[in-house]
């Protein structure tokens, strides 16, 4: 079950290839609905309180002790879900569009979603990493190829002083960014299943692992190295260095997803591996990665609200979403691992949209830059109240489920130590800045010259529509992935709590 | 009388050896290094490898010096300034060149292996050395190395015949005198072959 | 004097018996005019015959020949990659410049040879079959990086790969005499059982001295740095088959007898000279990745990835384990496809565009010509160790050993020179994919090459016969080059098989601990 | 005459190949002076092979010599190509491969 | 059954501003209108059947919780979707309802020509809701829900007119500002779930007088807390700079949302926490004494600053700072009743001036208009009825509600006494700003718009400016078209008007000391365990008070005669006088510049410190700095490939040595 769900997408990005290039597009758009329809086939008949579920355990490597081990449980399933949910969009606006070379941009997209389900579903530590590094490649090509330069001072497509971007240069420093994280994290996982296996079997399954344990030690060490990717990969203050450039020269579906889902792998990753296998190191450092999260809110709001290129305050904000997200998990308590989770989903589901609009902004104005832009709202009402929403749920206002997420995160926080809450509290107000900024800046003002505000066509509308309307229908009732969720969460920050006592 | 002989042919080698680095003239370099080898076999039959130090009179100081002398009379000689401006090779190279030497002896004078402090045990076997002993170890226990050596030299034989051998391309190209050398140098390469797989 | 024949156990020489007679079949070839066409064919198929003698030979576990040599696991597995990096050469060869020059027949007959000499030196075991072996290997392809002898480049090379390969040759002789003298033996075995009898041997000055210097010998073959710096030089210059093979099977050839020679012959010593094979190792992963950043030609840079390549492959030779050979040789497995995607992909990409192997060449050939683009993308990102190729598992496995070994920091070494070569293998692909081919600044591939443009490639006009120098449409060009099947096959397969044992890598982890299984007597 | 003797006339020897390939730039020289490198080897070869009273050494001394006069073909060959092709003979001129 | 009816008071505006939003296309103005005004017709007569329910129950039980469903539930912080209703609750909720209702029919004709007419009312419904959202909240959580989205709607409204860029700054400024705020009732909503277990309105208020001993310095952080929030909604000091700029909303919005009910959330809320509070009375001192200080400042400037609207604006803040200042020091019912009458008038105010307004062809500039009186009589007779219920002219609804609250202060005595004093000088000032607009607008010879609307009988057309800036603007979204309306032609603001009007003069009859007092005990059940419900003034000195307050009243009116009509030079002479006095009262006490320097600069200097330094150098220059150390390594190593053979060899010999010289060293 858990294994169809996986390939299924690239299988179908397979048949694109042999397909004639004009069906490529909607080969790819069944297939991303059939892989959402396996997932939701799997959450039907999943089990809140048990446990991890619908286990694949199958020798892959016996001569290295990996296996193809997959499962899920409360934590993944809705990761599951965001992704799968989230792919459909990104996958019908470039089907709208049509892109250059259809049939590889889709086999991209699709081996994306792939490795990213893989990531999730992985319960065995080395098919973790594998899905982890995997994941980059395809977006490596989608930003490469479908992405464009963005210019210097005095080109009115880049963005004034924001400095020359090739799309080379910016896809290599992303690579290398988030490879430099994930290289360690290979070798951390290796030294973990080997020192915790003791002069025994090697066996990289996670449950094996964390069952067995590590000396403290060791912990301290293979814990920065897989701190090391998954901060890179959110990516969190002060190792976003390779985030501006790639955000700025990628093809906006792909930086959708990218931006959606991906990021949250890291964040997914402390709660799957680091907490219950290094809860020494974890509570040792609580205190350098609360820093550092919170350091990312900080820091994130900040450039957010000074930057004028709509992806760049986009991805700002996603830094400083993660923020939350990790400071929430490092609370070490189902307050904040809860919130965390809650508000990875929503984050999710609200940048996937938040993209699209950004180029369909583009379409209208031209660019994608705050300066010159305004006005759009004026004939496209229900445009306008799309990317309301949109704002709202990202500046997490109240009634939205992600405010549900901050505030239990925040409670999560507090519990720790006021100090850490407050602060980053003052990121909630930021967000409402910014947020705001981008939402006036773009739809409001007056319009100038050569901005052409139009309505959204159907066909956008009806992509844009279900994300809107699933932020929506969660804002009323986050209880469901709460719910759901607790168990596993819990037992995730359990193992650290014990520890810290 | 073995320390003398030692001295003169530890001297001479050394000195022809010198020389082959310092000659300015690749001709006289080649004759240095034939004077060296003679030195050497003498050496050689000081460390009573009568075999060893005919073969390397004959094969070595005679054919393949011989293809020395040709090749070097071919291309002639170069104009090389004998300090050059590089000097980290002209003096370090040297300097460091020497500590390798000084390191080497350290791990030979220093060894703790206290048969090296000897000439070596008398007692070594009959004929030790002679070619009979030799060609016995060959087809014995070093058939394999010996059959590789061969093909080696075949080997060998078709690189130089490729490397310098006329071909369809050069017609009309080559003077008299280049052919004349052409074919020399293909038979010098035979004739080593043929003394490796003789012998 | 009576005469003892050494027993000869011919199941087990059938490798090298058949590989003798495919070169001296080739050899005589060269003489008649009519056989030698099919030279390639004949090529192909002695080694054909030999790797079926290895196959069939796949379970030996045999000493040959007085102790000369050994057919096991380790001299099979490896004997493989090597025949089957020459069967690429051969393929890659068909229609190139060197081989037609070189007289074909004369060309695979020394191709034969030194592939000869790898059969041997990965299956030897005693200090003379060993310096034999290694010269054999080298000898030939001195020659054969000379014998495109239309560029000067060609004859720098192979002149220059001599002289420093004789550098080294000297040197290990030298430290073969010193481990001579200090075990007073000639076999690997009885080296180990000498040393270990002598009154501190281990550690005498004499065998170490003696240790370093083989190891340079052998470092220097394998290029690792220090003593890599023929290679970057030697794979630009040499023919393009010529520079695969050397890539691939020397690197297999070396590895073996590195393998055997330290872990059999030194393996009593290894306290003594692991850390040393550590440096050196880490030393070459640095200097062959920042080496490799800044280049424009592709072979070029594919050698300096080659010094980075054998850094990593030297760690599982640190370790001294099984897990480490095994790691190894899997490593050196997956480097064989990724290094024959490559070069095939040069070769073609040569014919097509006036010999030029700058990357430049290749802007915009993922749009245009998707079949020669995607296996060298899949070689590049292998070479990179992303997954889900063959180059991600291998490196996974020698983490693992070294991990296992407690050898982290060089496991974090390795990590450290993957990120940044992926600055330069990304740079491949995205000129293969994210840039637009560069219409007017490449030379035509079917149009005449200008004297400026052969004089940038290193032709000397003036010194060539007339029917050559300029005028002419250069006779080797081959614009049809992406359509030959002997030229895109290999390209094809080995691509294929990067990734099929990226994605199912238990075959070539059974294939590789066939290998280690062979020393599990001397090693744990 | 103690073994030593003959080991450091051979390191000698093989120090003076060393220089001579480092300071010559005329190929024919510097081949030479791999003669000399490894007929260094060869002495210490046979010196071992005294001191160990094995003949061994002596065995592969000759197979040193085989290899010592391939090197020399080929190396030889490779000079008369260039020399052909009006190449400069000096290894310093030899940079068209570089960086 | 109560419940019911309160579910369907939020559930009757929600549908409301669903269906007009989404119907924007299909269904015409006037309907969208019409459904409008249903909806809040309707969630105000539920708000009545409430109160019928409630009244029903016996005093001791007078409330009741209900919850939807969980809303999320973890670490036992448990959110329920619940309302709690008790007098209280249905006294905002009637209150809302009402005057939102006489708004919605006001709003109904003033912005008929506006064509943004679906998306107003849609808005304006939506607001309502997210109000009744607030004052029905069950729980704090559902507290700042309703909270954050009153501040939404007030957004919105706020830059209804989103192609004014003055519009969308003050909509910005407005909803960051109410951000803080809300960030305030984030950590109080955890503080007392730390503390006490909970967010249920029901369990908090039941355990903190357990829990906490008075002025803990938890229950003191937990209402400082909650003061941020109630000081940011009702733009009290330091937070009070948003509301004089939310004036860029239609009038309509000012009414309702800037004068009569959002703004006022922050007195509902001390009122609901009065618990809380009167375990704090730290934090309730500083409740009070920040609404004296608002009430004082804002006074001060509503004299000095011309734009009609923002003197009403900042009438607005002084008496929120006067219900601050009751609930503050205990005067619960004083302060609601306060803050009850003041929607009527203030309402009411808001009304007549947009009809002025939209008579002046949208100007705002007091100096500029005269003369009203003839050219609108009915709006000149309810802006004179406005004007004395704000100044608090005896008999009218404000000197009732007002002078409780003063007088509530003398009574407490010690240094409320103080306070006494301040708000009866804060009496004095509202008496004569209020006078100032009435004499300044209504009396004398008209001027040329109201010339214009004598003459012709119907209002001036004129270019549509941005009343701030001046600026021409286009009209095709959101502006209001060239008709104008104004209340003497339009029956539905006229209704509108005329309720409040009544209601401005008799509500005050409701809470006759002595006499009925019903706000106060139908606000008993609410207040019944509070240390002063039982402490109040006797009639006797409400009755001083009272006649205090309304001679204050009187002379601040007579002063206002005096200044504006007797002496009309004076004001210059003043002005003239006391430049430096004034100069501070135009420019609002400095407070944007101080907010500016205080906050918004560092905050922005931090985002370009973040943008032009630390990103460039720390980030990009750390990594251009590991890939140039790479670069130049690499450099490093071609430099020393240089192609020269015997440069190799030398490294060879080089290598080989090292490795020699550490096996020598080994060997030892």
């Amino acid at each position: 079950m858990l294994s169809s769900i996986i390939w299924t997408p690239l299988l179908f990005g397979l048949i694109g290839l042999l397909v004639p290039k004009r069906f490529a597009a909607w080969v790819a758009v069944f297939g991303a609905v059939i892989t959402l329809g396996l997932s939701i086939g799997v959450l039907a008949g999943f089990d809140p309180d048990g446990g991890m579920q619908f286990v694949t355990d199958v020798n892959w490597i016996p001569g290295l002790g990996v296996d193809y081990s997959l499962g899920i449980d409360g934590v993944s399933i809705f990761l599951v879900l965001l992704t799968t949910v989230a792919w459909i969009p990104a996958i019908c606006f470039s089907a709208i569009r049509g892109t250059e070379r259809p049939a590889l941009y889709y086999l991209m997209l699709l081996a994306g979603e792939t490795s990213t389900l893989g990531a999730f579903l992985a319960q065995d530590l080395l098919l973790f990493v594998l899905f982890f590094d995997l994941m980059i490649v395809p977006f490596y090509f989608l930003f490469g190829i479908w992405g464009r330069d963005r210019g210097g001072e005095g080109d009115p497509e880049g963005s004034p002083g924001n400095g020359l971007v090739t799309v080379q240069s910016a896809t290599l420093k992303m690579i290398v960014f988030t490879l430099i994280g994930s290289l360690l994290m290979l070798v951390g996982a290796i030294a973990a299943a080997v020192i915790s296996a003791d002069g025994g079997t090697i066996t990289f399954s996670i449950q094996t692992i964390v069952a067995r344990g590590l000396p403290g030690g060791s912990q301290n060490w293979i814990f920065w190295f897989f701190a090391a990717a998954f901060l890179v990969k959110m990516p969190a203050f002060p190792l976003h260095g390779w985030m501006p450039d790639a955000y700025r020269a990628a093809p906006l579906p792909a930086l959708a997803v990218f931006s959606a889902v991906l990021s949250k792998v890291g964040a997914y990753g402390f709660l799957r591996v680091v907490l219950p296998m290094m809860p020494d190191a974890s509570d040792l450092f609580q205190t350098t990665i609360l820093v550092l999260a919170v350091g990312s809110i900080i820091y994130g709001s900040a450039m957010a609200f000074t930057k004028t290129d709509l992806r760049l305050v986009l991805g700002f904000s996603s830094v400083a979403q993660l923020g939350f997200i990790t400071a929430g998990i490092f609370a070490f308590n189902s307050s904040g691992a809860e919130g965390a989770v809650l508000q990875m989903v929503n984050h999710g589901l609200v940048v996937v949209p938040a993209f699209l609009i950004v180029a369909m902004i583009a379409e209208r104005t031209g660019s994608e830059e705050l300066g010159p832009m305004g006005g759009l709202a004026k004939k496209a009402p229900v445009f306008a109240a799309i990317f309301l929403i949109v704002t709202m749920a990202t500046l997490a206002i109240p009634a939205s489920a992600n405010f549900i997420g901050e505030f239990y995160i925040l409670n999560g926080l507090f519990q720790v130590d006021a100090a850490w809450a407050i602060i980053a509290s003052s990121g909630v107000a930021l967000a409402a800045f910014y947020a705001l900024r981008m939402y006036q800046l773009t739809m409001h003002n007056p319009l100038p010259d050569g901005a052409d505000s139009r309505e959204l066509s159907l066909r956008d509308a009806l992509v844009l529509i279900p994300m809107v309307a699933i932020v929506v229908v969660l804002a009323f009732c986050p209880q469901l992935i709460v719910h759901s969720s607790e168990q596993a969460v819990d037992s995730s920050v359990a193992v650290v709590r014990e520890v810290a006592k | 009388m073995e320390e003398v002989a030692f001295f003169i042919g530890a001297i001479g080698a050394l000195g022809a050896a010198a020389a082959v680095v310092a000659l300015k003239n690749p001709f006289y370099s080649v004759l240095a290094l034939v004077i060296h080898l003679v030195f050497l076999a003498g050496i050689f039959l000081l460390l009573m490898a009568q075999f060893l130090a005919a073969s390397l009179i004959v094969v070595y100081a005679g054919a393949v010096m011989v293809l020395y002398v040709f090749v070097a009379a071919y291309v002639g000689g170069i104009e090389e300034p004998k300090w050059d401006a590089s000097p980290e090779l002209r003096v370090i190279g040297p300097i460091m060149a020497v500590a390798l030497f000084v390191a080497i002896s350290i791990a030979v004078l220093g060894s703790g292996l206290a048969a090296l402090g000897t000439p070596g045990p008398d007692d070594i076997p009959a004929g030790f050395g002679t070619p009979e002993a030799i060609g016995h170890l060959m087809m014995e226990d070093f058939l394999i190395a010996f059959e590789a050596a061969s093909l080696l030299l075949l080997v060998a034989a078709v690189a130089a015949i490729v490397l310098a051998g006329r071909r369809r391309g050069d017609k009309g190209s080559g003077t008299e005198q280049r052919k004349v050398l052409v074919k020399a140098d293909e038979q010098a390469n035979a004739q080593v072959a043929g003394n490796g797989e003789g012998a | 004097m009576s005469f003892d024949a050494p027993t000869m156990d011919y199941a087990g020489l059938s490798p090298i018996i058949a590989l003798t007679t495919g070169l001296v079949v080739l050899v005589l070839a060269a003489v008649f005019d009519r056989i030698k066409r099919f030279g390639p064919a004949l090529a192909l198929l002695a080694y054909a015959v030999t790797a079926g003698c290895l196959i069939w030979q796949w379970d030996a576990d045999v000493d040959l020949v007085s102790g000369a040599l050994r057919l096991d696991g380790l001299a099979v597995v490896l004997s493989l990659l090597a025949v089957v990096s020459a069967a690429v050469a051969v393929l890659l060869a068909i229609g190139d410049p060197s081989e037609t020059q070189a007289g074909r027949s004369d060309w695979l007959a020394l191709l034969t040879g030194s592939l000869l000499g790898m059969v041997i030196l990965t299956q030897a075991t005693s200090m003379l079959t060993f310096f034999v072996g290694l010269e054999l290997l080298s000898i030939p392809l001195y020659a054969l990086c000379g014998t495109n002898l239309r560029r000067r480049e060609s004859l720098e090379s192979g002149l220059k790969y001599l002289i420093v390969g004789s550098v080294g040759s000297a040197t290990l002789l030298y430290g073969l005499a010193m481990i001579y003298g200090a075990s007073g033996a000639t076999g690997f075995q009885e080296i180990a059982d000498g040393l270990q009898a002598g009154d501190g041997m281990l550690t005498d000055s004499l065998t170490l001295v003696g240790v370093g210097m083989v190891a340079v010998g052998l470092a220097f073959k394998i290029s690792i740095a220090p003593f890599h710096q023929w290679t970057p030089d030697v794979y630009q210059g040499a023919p393009t088959p010529v520079t695969a093979f050397m890539a691939v099977a020397t690197k297999a050839a070396g590895f073996a007898i590195f393998i055997r020679f330290f872990l059999v012959a030194l393996g009593p010593l290894v306290d003594q000279w692991d850390v040393m094979l550590a440096a050196l190792a880490a030393l070459s992963i640095v200097v062959g990745n920042v080496g490799a950043l800044a280049q424009t030609s592709l072979k070029r840079m594919l050698g300096y990835s080659g010094v980075a390549q054998a850094g990593y492959m030297l760690a599982g030779i640190v370790t001294a384990t099984q897990a480490g050979v095994d790691a190894l040789v899997f490593y050196l497995a997956a480097y064989v496809a990724m290094n024959v995607a490559a070069f095939a992909v040069v070769v073609i990409r040569e014919r097509q565009s006036g010999f030029s192997d700058d990357i430049s060449t290749l802007r915009g050939l993922g749009r245009e010509k998707p079949l020669l683009a995607w296996p060298l993308t899949i070689a590049m990102l292998a070479l990179a160790g992303l997954p889900p190729t063959a180059g991600f598992i291998g490196k996974l496995y020698l983490i693992q050993a070294l991990v296992d070994d407690d050898w982290t920091w060089l496991a974090v070494m390795i990590a450290i020179g993957t990120m940044i070569s992926l600055g330069y293998y990304l740079r491949v692909v995205a000129a293969l994919w994210m840039s637009p081919a560069e219409g007017d600044e490449a030379v035509p591939a079917d149009g005449t090459p200008s004297d400026a443009a052969a004089a940038a490639a290193g032709i000397d006009t003036a010194s060539l016969p007339p029917q050559i120098a300029g005028a002419q449409a250069d006779p080797f060009a081959d614009p049809q080059a992406d359509r030959r099947w002997y030229l895109l096959a290999p390209a094809i397969i080995a691509m294929a098989a990067a990734l099929f044992f990226g994605i199912i890598p238990q075959p070539l982890v059974d294939f590789a601990q066939h290998a280690g299984d062979a020393l599990s007597v001397w090693i744990s | 005459m103690d073994i030593e003797w003959y080991i450091v006339l051979s390191a000698l020897l093989f120090t003076v190949g060393f220089i001579g390939v480092l300071v010559r730039r005329n190929p024919v020289v510097v081949l030479l002076c791999l003669e000399l490198m490894l007929s260094a080897g060869a002495l210490s070869l046979l010196a071992f092979s005294r001191m160990l009273g094995n003949q061994d050494g002596q065995v592969f001394v000759l197979i040193v010599l085989v290899v010592a006069a391939c090197e020399v073909v080929v190396g030889l060959g490779l000079v008369v190509a260039m020399y052909r092709r009006r190449l400069p003979l000096d290894v310093d001129e030899m940079k068209e491969l570089k960086g | 059954m109560t419940a019911t009816w309160a579910w369907l008071v939020l559930l009757f505006p929600l549908l409301g501003s669903l269906t007009i939003g989404l119907t924007f296309k299909a269904l015409p103005d006037r309907t969208a209108g019409l459904i409008g005004v249903a909806a809040i017709v309707a969630a105000f007569v539920c708000g009545v059947l409430a109160l019928i329910g409630l009244q029903g129950e016996p005093s001791e039980s007078r409330h009741v919780a209900s919850s939807l469903w969980e809303y999320a539930n973890v670490g036992g912080l448990k959110i329920d979707l619940g309302i709690y209703v008790d007098p209280l609750s249905i006294f905002m909720v009637l209150v809302v309802t009402g005057v939102s209702s006489l708004i919605h029919i006001y709003s109904y004709s003033y912005m008929k020509s506006d064509q943004g007419y679906h998306r107003f009312f849609s808005y304006l419904n939506f607001f309502v809701f997210s109000m009744l959202v607030l004052v029905l909240a069950g729980n704090f959580v559902m507290l700042i829900v309703g909270w954050a989205l009153v501040g939404f709607a007030s957004y919105a409204l706020i830059s209804y007119w989103y192609r004014r860029n003055t519009a969308t700054k003050a909509g910005m400024k407005a909803f960051v500002i109410n951000v803080i705020g809300d960030i305030g009732l984030y950590i109080a909503a955890i503080l007392i779930f730390k503390n006490l277990g909970s967010v249920d309105y029901g369990t908090v208020f039941e355990k903190a007088p357990e829990v906490f001993s008075t002025n803990q310095w938890e229950i003191v952080a937990i209402c400082l807390c909650l003061l941020v929030g109630a000081f940011a909604k009702s733009a009290q000091m330091p937070f009070h700079t948003w509301l004089a700029d939310a004036m860029e909303g239609p009038t309509p919005v000012s009414s309702l949302i800037h004068a009569a009910t959002m703004v006022t959330a922050g007195v509902y809320l001390i009122a609901r926490c009065h618990t809380l509070f009167e375990l704090a009375p730290t934090a309730a001192d500083v409740a009070a004494f920040v609404g004296l200080a608002t009430l004082l400042i804002a006074g001060t400037i509503a004299l000095a600053v011309t734009d009609l609207k923002r003197i009403i604006a900042y009438s607005t803040m002084s008496q929120i700072g006067y219900m601050f200042v009751g609930v503050g020091i205990g005067a619960y019912s004083a302060g609601m009743f306060h803050l009850m009458t003041h929607a009527f008038f203030k309402a009411l105010l808001f009304m007549a001036a947009g009809s002025i307004i939209s008579a002046m062809a949208n100007m705002q500039d007091i100096d500029k208009m005269k003369g009203f009186r003839k050219a609108m009589p009915f709006t000149a007779a309810t802006l004179i009825i406005g004007a004395l219920a704000l100044s608090g002219f005896p008999g009218m609804s404000g000197w009732f509600s007002k002078d409780e609250i003063i007088d509530f202060a003398h009574f407490r005595r010690g240094m409320y006494d103080w306070m006494w004093v301040g708000m009866l000088i804060g009496a004095l000032m509202t008496a004569i700003y209020s006078f100032r607009i009435i004499f300044r607008i209504l009396p004398g010879p008209a001027c040329e718009e109201a010339q214009y609307l004598i003459d012709k009988g119907h209002v001036i057309h004129g270019e549509p400016k941005n009343p701030a800036t001046n600026e021409v603007e286009d009209t095709e979204v959101g502006y209001p078209g060239e008709e104008h309306h104004i209340a003497e032609q339009a029956g539905g603001m006229k209704f509108a008007m005329a309720i409040l009007a009544f209601l401005s003069i008799v509500a005050g009859v409701l809470q006759i000391p002595g006499v009925d007092e019903v706000v106060t005990k139908f606000l008993e059940p609410t207040f019944e365990n509070s240390v002063f419900a039982h402490m109040h003034p006797s009639t006797g000195e409400a009755w001083l008070g009272l006649t205090e307050g309304g001679l204050i009243s009187i002379a601040g009116i007579a002063i206002a005669w005096l200044l504006y009509i007797k002496r009309p030079d004076l004001p210059g002479k003043f002005r003239q006088r006391f430049s430096a006095i004034h100069t501070l009262c135009v420019n609002k006490w400095y407070g944007d510049e101080l907010v500016d320097f205080l906050v918004t600069n560092p905050v922005k200097a931090v985002g370009r410190f973040c943008n032009r330094v630390f990103e460039r150098f720390a980030i990009d220059g750390a990594t251009a700095g590991v890939a140039g150390l790479t670069r130049s390594a690499g450099a490093a190593v071609r430099d020393i490939q240089s192609g020269m053979l015997r440069g190799y060899a030398l490294l060879m010999l080089f290598g080989i040595l090292a490795i020699a010289v550490y096996f020598l060293i080994r060997s030892l």
